[in-house]
């Protein structure tokens, strides 16, 4: 069977690749291009560890096909530090312990971005649901909700 | 001579003795001791038995001398997470 | 397994109705992906909305508001003319799954899921939502609650496909609201929902009120005895015990891994009210 | 190897500050690589096929028509890997597991594998294998496994511990006892007893990253193995085993671990990918979906406990017993005789006894998890304890702290204690400002103390001293929370050199000797103790070098502050040498540095902890909230204290969970009705509070810095913390884990 062609930007580059129908962004990020910062942790859109943003909305790629990343712009983890300088959020989160594992750092720093995109000074609760789709085993979410809460400082100039 | 306590179930397997003496120097020398004296310990011992010496457990050294007046329990080898 | 995206309703329809083997609209996937990961279906086609430019508009129109079936619930959620007509809608959408889910799923497909449970259809139910319907035998407009006929089962015959849903321009003082329970904060499917819809008379008791439970049935329920129960009423400590029992007595839910027959029952009767409430504060009831 | 690890009182530099860890940035920008995103050339994709039934012999298994799919290049049943264990039962039952044999256990159990070319076309393939079962009753439930009635895993098996040995055969594999003192004189003592029956279902460690390896088997019996694992070394042993390969052919490399916590120490795909591997001639790449993870990989017990519990009315407790009865799954574990021992130990009692019962049900195989068994059974008494003092009439900390285990105690598992720190704990949290801050309505307070062994056990640590004077530490221990960061510490304090001058590595099987597990929080504990024997070697050969470029003895040359310096006024104007400085005239000195060490770290001490929670309870619903939850924990000495903290935070959120929501939910038909995070409700963000923590360091005397391991003690209070709580919120005394809301909902109307 001939695969599916797609023209897409992902991190700012143009992208394209070739996919079968059922696949989806997520396999085409880790198994097509070699982008494995977007992980999967259940394939079913319950733990964000595949969090990505698509046309800035934050999505599970394990719920996106392959093929629907046609003309849209995905960025990734990937694609969050600015060459070598480590975005706020990177940053804080490697200050604040706000990982152990790391598995689902990926996921959690993009939607993190995406949370502050849309509200750049958040309440703890406020943080707290915003990160609901992101499942962490390992810290009990406290030092990675102090992380978000002090990078969104910082990047408001407070 | 040193005094030997075990845990309920090696006690079982030891004709129900809690407590017995052993003259041995070493917990190598102490499990053959009691491999000789108990035949049906060899299994616990095969499976892996640590040893409490005044409260602090070795695992895995043969070499380790028992001091006379310490306080020793035998007790199974566990797993953790 | 094909997928295509057209271009125009006319081409999805077509597609849709002459397709051979398993055809599936693909318009959040939140739920079309899973099935297809947990190998519940395997699709020959896959007929992919998005592209379909009117699907994916909310519009506000004297009348009241059109959501087309390929708009995002987060969508719904920036809407403000929406989100203050239907707050009880919005928030039932909103509900869906999380953020990440938030950005792909659509009230139509959560619909058209026809799971009990769907979040946001007691709350459509509730607001007398109706659904536009294109085949290839024109369009149809239908309730919501005519939509869904059984757990995973619709009224769509082959070849249709649910245009946008319909929400009626508010009378003043109405208020509608929706609540679940859920033993998490998030994440969670429903174990029991209530949507309330109500519109306060003159005299500020409740001249008029709907009233739908999630997850207490094969359908979502629209539960007329509750409504009974309220109107007429300032939802006094009588009308709100009253509210509770129809809803607990009109539930008939199943044990599941979820919950029990009996936490259901209780518990419908208690979102009810506390649904009530809020509805009723909304509508500027005092 | 005249290392002595006895605690000697110092001050640190180093250790006890709070450095960045060295995996931060590969772990933000998504180039930290897990099981799943290694590739090998020319790999193939493995699938495996997994019963649908609780119990069944298989007839027969007909891969015809999958070996004919185009694409696929191996399928592999129990036939591929034949019995070498030699009559080693455990081993067995690994292998038993990985692959099911005559019979399939449990819903999940693998029963044929597949490699093709690409997912597609391997998931076509499972679909073609057509396997004849005869489909047997089934039991899951403990108790029900336990009647003479119940369907039957083993014929061979008959309770192991009882005497006389049994005839008949049954699920009740193994009877366990711990204890000491007469409790029935105890008991008749006893002004006052509580005595209850208590149920705790199965949970998953429920780590994010799901199972994954990548497996190369070539046709001269060599072969590698990348995987995500919390011991490659102990996955390397036993795939080696299983395959009949030699073990130093087999080069396992320990990808970054996406969560463990006990889940990561047991095979279950690993022999299966190299037996596809060895078969298909190519690399293989598996990875589990997250339902298989959750039917077919490392639950916990599920469990049933009877605790009675006796006391004066001054509050001496006179006598405590308990039965435990653990699932196993399909095969015997250690499980209930975990519980048997942990469950008194936070207390001083002259009268205790604890029996376990290992029961078998068609359930998968119970794996270790975070301190394993010993949750369940402090749920049982901790929650009894509590009952039993608002009986008395005493306040609940103070009951605990009169009953407290402390130095020269004998433990209720055995043993004499050494210095423990349950008393200090106990202490801390009746000065603790929660303990003293309001609660409104439906809302209460409970607290809970919790107990585990900690491990030593076999390690090995390589120091490499660089050109540069910088510094390589190789460990073999995976770091699964900080590790490399805490290591590189105590080789900087040890040295006497900056943190960031030390990088540290987790060494592949080939490149270092054998090392445990990172089990039993042994991590820190055992590969610190290598690694400061390590860098105590690495300083003796610098303290030579540094004689031989001096032209001194090497008695006269000592080791401060990271600098060779020349003692005694004969040698007074040499000036101190660097690290830097012998390490670059090492290739005139005697050739490269290093220090090594191999050792077995006893003494591991053990450790407590004493938990606060705050509920609030929604009596319409059941519904709980979390709304404070404090962790007071020994640390012996925190090395890195973000990270202890981290391990304390993380362990209780795991509890938390277990505690309130997280169960394995059985339908009649023995399939798992829940096998993802949908159903299977692990804590998100929006349900937890931050998680407020206080360090205590009590020495462990056997361990130079006096560190004692962190990493698991924190889950076993949440349990009965949370009962304890809820039954000061609403007044009912929750016996059933999880305390779900339709569970308290009916424990209320009850009332």
């Amino acid at each position: 069977m001939s695969g599916i062609a797609v023209s897409t930007t992902i991190n700012g580059d143009d992208v394209e690749f070739l996919c079968q129908a059922e696949e989806t962004l997520l396999e085409v990020l880790r198994d097509r291009l070699g982008l494995t910062g977007a992980k999967e942790g259940c394939g079913t859109g319950d733990c964000g560890a595949c969090s990505v943003l698509v046309d800035d909305r934050l999505v599970c790629s394990c719920l996106v096909l392959g093929a629907e990343a046609e003309g849209r712009n995905i960025e990734t983890i990937e694609g969050m530090a600015d060459g070598d300088k480590l975005h706020p959020l990177q940053r804080k989160f490697i200050e604040h312990a706000a990982l152990q594992c790391g598995i689902c750092t990926p996921g959690f720093l993009i939607a993190a971005k995406d949370l502050l995109a849309k509200n750049a000074d958040p309440t703890e609760e406020e943080v707290r649901f915003g990160l609901a789709g992101n499942l962490c085993r390992c810290t009990g979410y406290d030092k990675i909700v102090r992380a978000v809460l002090d990078a969104a400082s910082e990047m408001r100039g407070a | 001579m040193v005094e030997v306590r075990l845990w309920g179930s090696l006690a079982a397997a030891a004709g129900g003795e809690e407590m017995l003496e052993i003259e041995a120097e070493t917990i190598r020398e102490l499990f053959a001791r009691l491999e000789e004296r108990y035949p049906a310990l060899k299994r616990f011992i095969d499976a892996g038995i640590a040893v409490s010496i005044d409260g602090v457990i070795y695992r895995d050294t043969w070499s380790k001398e028992l001091p006379r007046d310490a306080e020793i329990f035998l007790l199974p080898r566990i797993a953790g997470g | 397994m094909e997928y295509v995206l057209p271009a125009s309703l006319n081409d999805a329809i077509g597609l849709l109705a002459g397709a051979k083997g398993n055809a599936f609209v693909l318009a959040g996937g939140s739920d079309l992906l899973v099935r297809m990961k947990g190998d519940f279906i395997e699709p020959d086609l896959i007929v992919d909305i998005k592209g379909i430019g009117e699907l994916a508009q909310i519009v506000q129109t004297a009348d009241g508001f059109t959501v087309g079936s390929a708009v995002p619930c987060a969508v719904m959620g920036e809407n403000t003319a929406l989100r203050k007509a239907w707050p009880g809608v919005v928030e039932a959408a909103n509900l869906i799954g999380s953020k990440q889910v938030q950005g792909r799923c659509t009230i139509a497909g959560n619909l058209c899921n026809a799971s009990p449970a769907a979040d946001s259809v007691p709350a459509l139910v509730a607001a007398g939502a109706r659904a536009v319907i294109a085949g290839p035998s024109g369009k149809r407009t239908i309730a919501v609650e005519d939509v869904p006929t059984g757990p995973g089962k619709t009224s769509l015959a082959k070849g249709e496909i649910v245009e946008a849903i319909v929400l009626d321009k508010r009378p003043s003082n109405s208020g509608d609201a929706y609540l679940r329970f859920i033993p998490r904060t998030e994440m969670d499917i429903a174990v029991v929902s209530a949507g309330v819809n109500l519109t306060l008379g003159a005299d500020g008791a409740v001249a008029s009120a709907r009233v739908a439970l999630g997850a207490v049935a094969a359908t979502v329920l629209l539960v007329s005895e509750a409504a009974d129960a309220i109107v007429g009423t300032r939802l006094d400590d009588t009308a709100m015990e009253k509210l509770a029992q129809a809803c607990s007595a009109a539930a008939s839910p199943i044990d599941d891994k979820r919950g029990t027959v009996h936490f259901r029952k209780k518990v419908a009767g208690v979102l009810a009210t506390r649904a009530a409430r809020i509805a009723y504060e909304r509508a500027g009831g005092k | 190897m005249d290392f002595d690890p006895s605690y000697t009182a110092q001050q640190f530099k180093s250790v006890g500050t709070r450095p960045l860890r060295p995996d931060g940035v590969d772990k933000v920008t998504g180039r930290a690589r897990y099981g799943a995103d290694f590739n090998m050339p020319g790999q193939l994709v493995g699938r495996v096929l997994r019963s649908p039934h609780a119990h069944a012999i298989i007839r027969k298994i007909d891969t015809s028509k999958a070996e004919a799919l185009k694409g696929v290049k191996a399928v592999v049943t129990a036939a591929d890997l034949p019995d070498l264990t030699d009559g080693d039962a455990d081993l067995y039952a690994i292998l038993s597991n990985c692959m099911a044999r005559d019979k399939a256990f449990y819903d999940g159990h693998a029963v044929a594998a597949v490699a093709a070319i690409d997912a597609r076309t391997a998931r076509r393939a499972l679909k073609l294998i057509e396997i004849d079962y005869e489909v047997l009753p089934h039991v899951t439930d403990v108790d029900e496994a336990m009647k003479d009635s119940a369907p039957l895993l083993h014929e061979s098996v008959f309770t192991d511990g009882v005497d006389p040995a049994p005839a008949k055969p049954s699920n009740v594999a193994r009877r366990s006892q711990y204890g000491h003192g007469d409790v029935d004189a105890g008991f008749a003592d006893a002004d006052m007893v509580v005595e209850r029956t208590y149920r705790t279902e199965q949970t998953h460690q429920g780590y994010i990253e799901p199972h994954a390896c990548v497996a190369s088997v070539n046709n001269d019996g060599t072969g590698e193995l990348w995987v995500c694992t919390q011991g490659h070394f102990v996955y390397r042993q036993w795939c080696a085993d299983l395959l009949g390969m030699d073990v130093s052919k087999l080069r396992v490399t320990s990808s970054e671990i996406g969560g463990g916590f006990g889940g990561k120490t047991h095979v279950w795909a690993e022999p299966v990918a190299l037996a596809l591997s060895r078969k298909a001639g190519r690399p293989v790449k598996l990875v589990m979906s997250r339902d298989e993870v959750f039917r077919a990989s490392g639950p916990t017990s599920a469990t049933s406990i009877d605790v009675k519990i006796g006391a004066k009315k001054d509050g001496t407790i006179t006598a405590a017993s308990a039965t435990l009865r653990y699932t196993c799954g399909p095969w015997v574990g250690m499980w209930a005789e975990l519980g048997a021992m942990t469950a008194f130990a936070p207390y001083d009692l002259k009268n205790v006894r604890t029996v376990g019962y290992e029961v078998l049900v068609n359930r998968p195989k119970v794996s270790a998890y975070r301190a394993p068994s010993a949750p369940m059974a402090a749920f049982a008494v901790e929650s009894a304890v509590d009952e039993l003092a608002r009986k008395i009439g005493m306040d609940p900390v103070d009951f605990r702290i009169a009953n407290v285990a402390k130095e020269g105690t004998r433990a209720s598992y055995g043993p004499v204690y050494g210095p423990i720190g349950i008393g200090p704990t106990l202490e801390a949290v009746k000065e603790h400002p929660h303990m003293k801050a309001p609660l409104g309505k439906n809302q209460g307070r409970g607290m809970a103390c919790g107990f585990w062994f900690n491990f030593g056990g076999q390690t090995c640590t390589d120091l490499n001293i660089g050109a540069d004077g910088t510094v390589t530490i190789a460990v073999g221990t995976v770091d699964v929370g900080g590790s490399r960061a805490s290591l590189s510490m105590v080789a900087a304090e040890e040295l006497g050199i900056p943190y960031e001058q030390v990088k540290a590595i987790v060494a592949d099987t080939s490149s270092l000797g054998y090392n445990d597990m990172t089990d039993g929080s042994r991590g820190t504990f055992s590969s610190s103790m290598a690694t400061i024997s390590a860098a105590r070697n690495a300083i003796r050969i610098m303290r030579a070098r540094a004689a031989q470029m001096w032209g001194i003895p090497v008695e006269d040359v000592v080791w401060e502050e990271g600098h060779a310096k020349a003692a005694g006024a004969k040698h007074g104007n040499l000036p101190p040498l660097s690290v830097r400085e012998i390490a670059a005239a090492a290739g005139n000195t005697g050739g490269p540095i290093a220090g090594h060490s191999e050792l077995v770290a006893d003494g591991a001490g053990v450790s407590f902890a004493t938990h606060i929670c705050d509920i609030e309870v929604d009596p319409e619903t059941g519904q709980t909230r979390v709304l404070r939850y404090t962790v007071v924990q020994d640390a012996g000495k925190a090395v890195h204290p973000t990270y202890v903290e981290g391990q304390y935070q993380g362990g209780a959120a795991q509890g938390i969970g277990w505690a309130l929501n997280e169960e394995y939910i059985y339908g009649k038909d023995g399939r798992l009705q829940n096998p993802g995070f949908l159903d299977y409700r692990i804590p998100v963000c929006s349900d937890l509070p931050m998680i407020d923590t206080q360090i205590l360091e009590i020495p462990n005397p056997n361990h130079p810095y006096g560190i004692r391991g962190v990493g698991e003690t924190s889950i076993v209070p949440p349990l009965a913390a949370i009962a304890n709580a809820v039954s000061n919120a609403v007044g009912v005394r929750m016996t059933h884990i999880p305390m779900s809301p339709p569970r308290i909902l009916a424990a209320l109307e009850a009332e």
